[in-house]
């Protein structure tokens, strides 16, 4: 059913208000959502938004899909429900880190291993943002929030390495306002059939401004980001100039001035793509991309195959209830 | 429930003869089997019958110890069998620790059959006797049938060429033969069945059929004779078509049932807990026709998944124990605030916390009730009787679609392991259920109401131009957007309330009460008690006691008449396994001094407990308002 | 509570004059912040008071939007104040969308005191307004004061030298120097305020302090009076030393008195929640004085590490609200098996689910009460109003040591964001609360009881020769081993319930009530209710009604002499944020025919609102027992 | 505080039978851990064993120290509570796949990343013993159980991965019958100052008998298994002829039978970690020992550096009361 052809971004605006504060990197990913909501074209009747609680979690009430505004942490669970009763719906998950990493990691885990076909967009600002800037699971030791005055202790969780260690077949990561590259990035997720895990860097203007550093801004971007392409040089630098050398025996990277040197990326190669995960050196750019894409079956294909799901008729009924029967 | 209802209260006069038996022997004696087949016997005989099983807490103990004992109790007889008997009449105890264990649910003058072999000294030993109770005297009182089972079991199978390990294996059948001969049983479906089981173990089979025949064969030649023990066999059920069921397979088709007469497609997520487990294991053997299962990653998730299933236009159903369920509260809430078609299902154990997991208490009630936070208002059933599981989850689903709403059903540890003969229900009287999925986009908005049971509209994702939003945030009245508008969450909070509150209109058309429909005291039960009020109601009845019984299938809302029916009675008394539930209910919604009748011991009540603290009632009552002939 | 209580009932016959001010402006418009200060120099001037945000429910909604509005609403006077008003006086208004929402809280002729700066068109249409508000007549019926605050502020301040948009950031300083004029209130602590506060800035503590003095001496100059509206100020407060408080920080330093007055190590576990992590921002401020603070990454992870931290001899403590609550019923139910102490604090929001998170409700209540898996009881207490919240969180600690039990205190959204001036309590007065550890190993046994507590001992991992293990099964009577034993298991569940009973021995010797002793009706009140129930009451014990006001502060176990208190009015009735929760226990505990008086509005009742009930209740009751003079 | 010196097993054996079935693996786990506290020679009454539910979350029932059986999944953050109010306890946390993998994982990444210093044993047959043979999340694809007749679809959790990837400082892996190795490596568990976790390998005889193939037995156990030891090479086989070669690019091992050429383990080495973690293929051994080791300041020492926990006096609290106080 294509009832609509040629979609716009506009297409996906609903009649609410959007609430976030001024300035909020969330904007910036709703506009990417619109953006590769119509560029995607499906039938916006047929796609079904879900989130947690938390500010990223209010986006499906500025898209004009199916939404579901669920409760903390539990959007992963209710995403894998609507696959189960309806395994054709096109279905998104948006959260932010305290929804998919606090209360939520597990679900988190559990539907990347089965690999249910659904979008998972993380908004991670490294802070509680709805309840009003407490430190998060991403948050950095030492951040001073209302809830550790005196800095944190935890140390962070790095998303895309966990995801990539409870085995995720696609993970990426992309930031808020890179208007090129996450739509980019949420298309490449969108065409992985399984659960597709993109953690989006967002700022969070009111509680944790800055907190990733200047990753976007025209001038800093290109010497602050490595953007990462299968099978393409790890390159970066105003003049791409730059690049990244994997030094697989501990899975790290030296940063080289001959970009003839850098390698290339292998989004095939899980080591790989946990290396650049876990690439966290000041004197490195932060690695954005598809870090990982290893495709295999997806669970309700895989359900299905196994034990294809039937209605059950009025005679089947009757066999079963009739089974063991006698008459006294 | 209406008046008609009250009026076919009926009296259960003639319980009619009646037998229990109770096998008890070690985890490894193949005692499930043993009584499952004597009770599908019992049942080919026409007889009624309730079993129950009683497993041992630990997976597999070690041979011959106390708490690896694993007993199976039957009560049989006519019609008017509903418990498996509080007092055995012929124990089978198949060595020491199983009559350590056992004996005292033995009757003075009662039958035990036991396994002489059996009692060695390392056995006895084990289960802490010093001395041998079937010589030092100990069991005056009883009758005793000392059998050497297991060497006459060897013996018997031995021209079948087995080796030792699986002639041990036969014992069981050999007392099923034995059985077959002192209470009446065809040994053909028995044998059949055996065939059919082992159907690639030949050997297997010869062995088992020479034990059961062997069994049999003893018993004719020594004329053994169980005596009055025996007069279950007299009675016999009336004419109809049945099948021997427990109450989580009796669920389990019940559910069935819903995915054939809704064409929903019934999404069951869960996680394994005792002993709601056991439903999902029926479910999957389902292999996915008209329900799909999932296990999920915890409660939290199965019941989650479930709510998603049921936006997306499957019917969602989740069910756990008590900490499982205790789990589940906040999503419930979700549930009730996007108003969602969802049943949850409660298999109650003995709690608080973990508790005594396979013992059955009735003490999630409350958490039924209010176990929410906020107003958080549902409907909460639950079946009496095992085979009663069938219609109460079509009901729930019923009632679960047709009001969007979350439904508890509360069964118990005890309602789910106990089985009893379920006349079958004629398909063509099951109603329909007919879930409306809104396909108009005219003047669609997700919370406007329908005018009669003030349910919203089921928008299935994928419907053109339904596209909506709904979450747990407050939803304007209508729309479903956010809103913080004071005067709309009262009227949210107040429709509601009052959409459960029309639920009682939908006439769970149970008959719900037996005994008196007016005199001195009306006792009211709910959930697996049934029997043992029933019965103790029968029995002060006869004792010329003018009692009524009154059991409640819906316990939220309540019936709208039940007011009327109270005021016909001096006296109110509550019967349930908690420290007083329902009783708090009833006294708070309609300021009856209902007295309260409680166990908390993790065991069914017993009809003589019920009976007991019943005459305590009625005898305390000041002014008996009247006395029946 | 005994008796004496009930006769130390007071009469509060004169609530002397008051005045009711709301500010209203827009997020951005520091609006706390005039609120605060103004409250503080109120204070100072030795007036009682109730202040109470009204925080928009978005973290920085766009300028100017209805969406956007922060409201802060005071009532002021003598020692009468306990609410923050029904009705406004005098409201600020500092844009149209704030004159917009908030124009129904003022009372027929109240003054309005606008910035006519804000009220350009673009303002106007983004709060709606087809024509300017303060030309088009529509404000007839009210006094306006038409200032224009944004421009005088900027003149003010220019000789400071700051910019534009610090200038702007003032206009906040100069209304409130324009209330000390109109209202009284000292320039001196607000400048040394900002003067500390902004220290690192000198421009803008220059350009404040400029403001503030602009404001007063433009009230000064102008000759501007609030007429009626400033009444309040001729009141004043007891004698004593006082400070004004949050029921928030209330809370957080009656946990620091537990440290202190306990020794022991307090450990709180939470998972951030509105409105419950200001009590977290509070702890943590501590830096590890006296309490541990630990943002857990879950409610169940929260309660649970309190559950652990109790069990190595610290006190664990958890706080959350609503949806947080139901996650951590489970883990409740595990604190009441194991019997360990432990403090949960419930600040109610409205719901159901996630609901109105900044809303305050009183809808958890059967939550607290009755939402754990089995029979799980435990003291059930609430604060009245927010400076009680010190005294209540000593005594749940004093209660769960000494009981070895977890206790629930149910506080609000709206208790924990309103202030009131506090009578600061003497140290000396404060009884310490002595945990008693095991230590001797003679005779030790995890599940041996206190006989008056029935409280088990407590034993520290670390003690010598103590070791035991402890868990969820059902724990044998004494040795705590896993029990099976249905004899065990009744006697277990009847001692645990015995244990919490007695708690009502306990006697939190509160004031718990005024009005009559005795009369027409009792009007019964839990929670943040206190204020609006007292001041209703009194109007009508000044208008003649014989009806007295009991306020729980503990509501599981109910006190023992509430039947007999009960039985001296003719008529009950209940009022509570809810749909109807504590008359149910109420009815169901003293079969009286209590009424209920609800609201689910997610706003805190008016006085007018219970007073208008209550006479409605007292015109119907059939025969009034007594008239009072 | 060190009342008794010498301690034996038998000095962990407390009066309660132990019920396990017969031939369970968790008979080899207790034995070890007995052996294991007594070498340790903590004052038993300084150690604290917390479990959830399960058949292996019975263990604390068998072991004279102090213990908990708590609730399902939730030991991890019982334990933490129990370090935060006294952080010299020697704290062990046990259980199941089912109470550390499905319901629990969650508190399991949180206690890793935060480096709480406890002892964590995963138990890992693969199963639900207790509720009697569901699948659980390191069950095997196809895997028939009670609650999967026809076959698990869930791809399976991988727990010494998972755990490396939620920044886990200290993860081993060993096997129940192993009483060399066990022992070896639960001693070096304890030395780890954070949370250190070790899967054990077990077996359910009764649900799931040989889920793990033959490691154990002494015919087989050369073969299948390799035990990595940091600085040693990787060599198996009946006479360590056999050996791993590191392949690093893809983060994989060749076999080879020329032991000279077996690559040394790095315990520091995270990408050899994970690699090792990562090893399931039929032709090769099933890795065992400490794969990763990286010490790091402890959970509760870094918040007592940061907010020194000190009792608070009745002045201080007089002082906190009285702050902002005035007299009317
Ligand atoms: C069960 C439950 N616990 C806690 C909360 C309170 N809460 C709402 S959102 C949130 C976290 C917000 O952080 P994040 O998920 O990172 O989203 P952000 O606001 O930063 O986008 C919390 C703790 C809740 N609503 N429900
Ligand atoms: C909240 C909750 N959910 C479910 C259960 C039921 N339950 C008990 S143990 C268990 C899982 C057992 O598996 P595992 O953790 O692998 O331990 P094992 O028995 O295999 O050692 C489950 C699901 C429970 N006790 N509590
Ligand atoms: S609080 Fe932060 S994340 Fe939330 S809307 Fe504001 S800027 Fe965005
Ligand atoms: S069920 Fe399996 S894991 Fe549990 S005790 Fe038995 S063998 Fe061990
Ligand atoms: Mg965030
Ligand atoms: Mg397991």
């Amino acid at each position: 059913m294509n009832r609509i052809i040629n979609l716009t971004p506009k297409d996906f605006e609903t009649d609410q208000e959007v609430r976030w504060c001024p300035g909020c990197g969330d904007y910036a990913i709703l506009k990417s959502m619109r953006k590769v909501l119509a560029e995607v074209g499906r039938d916006p009747d047929e796609v079904v938004v879900v989130s947690g609680i938390g500010c990223a979690a209010r986006l499906p009430y500025y898209l004009e899909t199916y939404g579901f505004h669920s409760i903390h942490g539990r959007a992963p669970s209710l995403a894998t429900g609507i696959k189960l009763a309806n395994p054709e719906l096109d279905v998104w998950v948006v959260g932010g880190d305290g929804d998919f990493l606090a209360i939520g990691a597990n679900h988190l885990m559990h539907i990347l291993r089965r690999n249910v076909d659904v979008n998972l967009v993380l908004f991670n600002n490294a802070v509680y943002g709805l309840t009003k800037g407490q430190s998060s699971p991403t948050s950095v030791p030492g951040t001073r929030s209302p809830s550790t005055p005196d800095g944190s202790v935890d140390p962070a969780v790095n998303p895309a390495m966990l995801a990539l260690g409870g085995n995720g077949g696609f993970v990426a990561r992309t930031a808020d306002t890179l208007q090129d590259h996450l739509p980019e990035v949420l298309l490449r997720a969108h065409g992985f059939n399984g659960a597709a895990f993109v953690e989006v860097l967002q700022n969070c203007i009111v509680y944790n401004d800055n907190a990733f550093g200047d990753l976007t801004s025209k001038k800093n971007r290109a010497e602050n980001t490595v953007i990462v392409r299968h099978g393409e040089p790890m390159l970066f630098g105003a003049d791409n100039d730059r690049g990244l050398v994997y030094e697989p025996v501990r899975g790290e990277f030296r940063v080289t001035e001959n970009a003839a040197e850098a390698s290339a990326h292998d989004e095939t190669n899980w080591a790989l793509a946990a290396a650049l995960a876990r690439l966290d050196d000041p004197a490195a750019p932060t690695p954005l991309g598809v870090f990982y894409c290893a495709p295999r079956e997806d669970y309700l294909s895989a359900r299905e195959a196994r034990i294809p799901y039937a209605p059950l008729s009025l005679g089947d009924l009757n066999d079963l209830l009739y089974a063991d029967s006698w008459r006294a | 429930m209406t008046d008609d209802v009250v009026r076919a209260m009926i009296v259960n006069d003639d319980p009619g003869p009646r037998t229990v038996v109770r096998f008890a022997g070690d985890s490894g004696d193949g005692i499930q089997v043993l009584g499952g087949e004597f009770a599908k016997a019992v049942a080919l005989a026409h007889h009624g019958l309730v079993t129950l099983p009683d497993f041992p807490a630990e997976i597999r103990a070690p041979a011959g110890s106390t708490f690896g004992v694993s007993a199976f109790q039957i009560q049989f007889g006519g019609d008017g069998v509903i418990t498996p008997g509080d007092e055995v009449d012929v124990l089978f105890a198949f060595n020491p620790a199983a009559l350590k264990t056992n004996l005292d649910t033995l009757k003075q003058g009662g039958l035990i059959i036991v396994d002489t072999d059996a009692f060695a000294a390392r056995n006895l030993k084990r289960a802490g006797y010093a001395a041998n109770p079937l010589e030092d005297g100990s069991l005056t009182g009883y009758r005793l049938m000392a059998i050497g089972i297991t060497h006459l079991t060897a013996e018997a199978v031995a021209p079948t060429g087995v080796g030792r390990k699986q002639a041990g294996r036969a014992k069981n059948f050999w007392s099923l033969g034995l059985s077959y001969w002192l209470f009446g049983g065809d040994r053909v479906p028995t044998i059949a069945w055996i065939e059919s089981k082992f159907s690639s173990m030949p050997d297997v089979v010869a062995s088992n059929v020479a034990a059961l025949n062997a069994g049999h064969a003893y018993g004719e030649t020594m004329e053994l004779d169980a005596g009055d023990a025996a007069h279950g066999r007299d009675a016999e059920l009336h004419h109809g078509v049945f099948r021997t069921i427990t109450g989580t397979d009796a669920m389990g088709l019940g559910l069935a049932a819903v995915a054939a007469l809704s064409g929903l497609k019934l999404t069951y997520c869960s996680y394994p807990i005792t002993p709601a487990s056991a439903l999902l294991h029926f479910l999957a053997s389902l292999k996915g026709r008209g329900i799909v299962t999932f296990q999920a990653e915890d409660e939290v998730a199965g019941i989650t998944a479930a709510i998603g299933a049921s936006y997306a236009g499957g019917l969602g159903i989740s069910a756990s124990a008590g900490p499982g369920m205790a789990l589940k509260t906040e999503a419930l809430g979700l549930a009730v605030a996007v108003e969602l078609p969802l049943l949850v299902i409660d298999v109650q154990r003995a709690g608080p916390s973990t508790g005594m997991p396979t013992k059955p208490e009735q003490a999630d009630l409350n958490l039924a009730l209010f176990g929410r936070h906020g107003e958080a208002p549902l409907p909460v059933l639950a079946p009496a009787t095992p085979s009663e599981c069938f219609r109460i989850v079509i009901e729930a689903a019923r009632i679960a679609v047709t009001y969007m709403t979350p439904v508890i059903v509360l069964s118990d540890a005890y309602i789910a392991n106990a089985a009893q003969p379920w006349e079958l229900p004629d398909l063509d009287t099951l109603h329909s259920i007919a879930p409306t999925f809104r396909s108009d986009p005219d003047g669609f908005e997700p919370f406007t109401r329908d005018p009669d049971t003030l349910a919203r509209p089921w928008a299935r994702p994928g419907t053109p131009e339904l596209a909506h939003r709904i979450g747990g945030l407050e939803r304007a009245d209508g729309s479903g957007n956010i809103s913080y508008d004071p005067d709309n969450h009262q009227r949210m909070t107040e429709l509601r309330a009052e959409k459960i509150a029309r639920v009682a209109n939908a006439g769970l058309d149970h008959e719900i009460g037996s005994g008196a429909t007016s005199g001195d005291l009306l006792v009211i039960g709910w959930g697996s008690t049934y029997g043992a009020i029933e019965d103790a109601v029968s029995r002060l009845r006869r004792a010329g006691r003018a009692v009524g019984h009154l059991h409640l299938r819906q316990i939220w809302p309540l019936p709208t008449n039940l007011g009327a029916i109270l005021a016909r009675f001096g006296g109110v008394a509550v019967v349930e396994m908690n420290q007083g539930q329902l009783v708090r209910l009833i006294r708070s919604e309609f300021l009856v001094d209902a007295r309260s009748i409680t166990q908390t011991s993790g065991q069914p009540f017993q009809v003589g407990t019920v009976e007991t603290a019943l005459r305590g009632i009625l005898d305390g009552l000041e002014e008996p308002k009247s006395q029946i002939g």
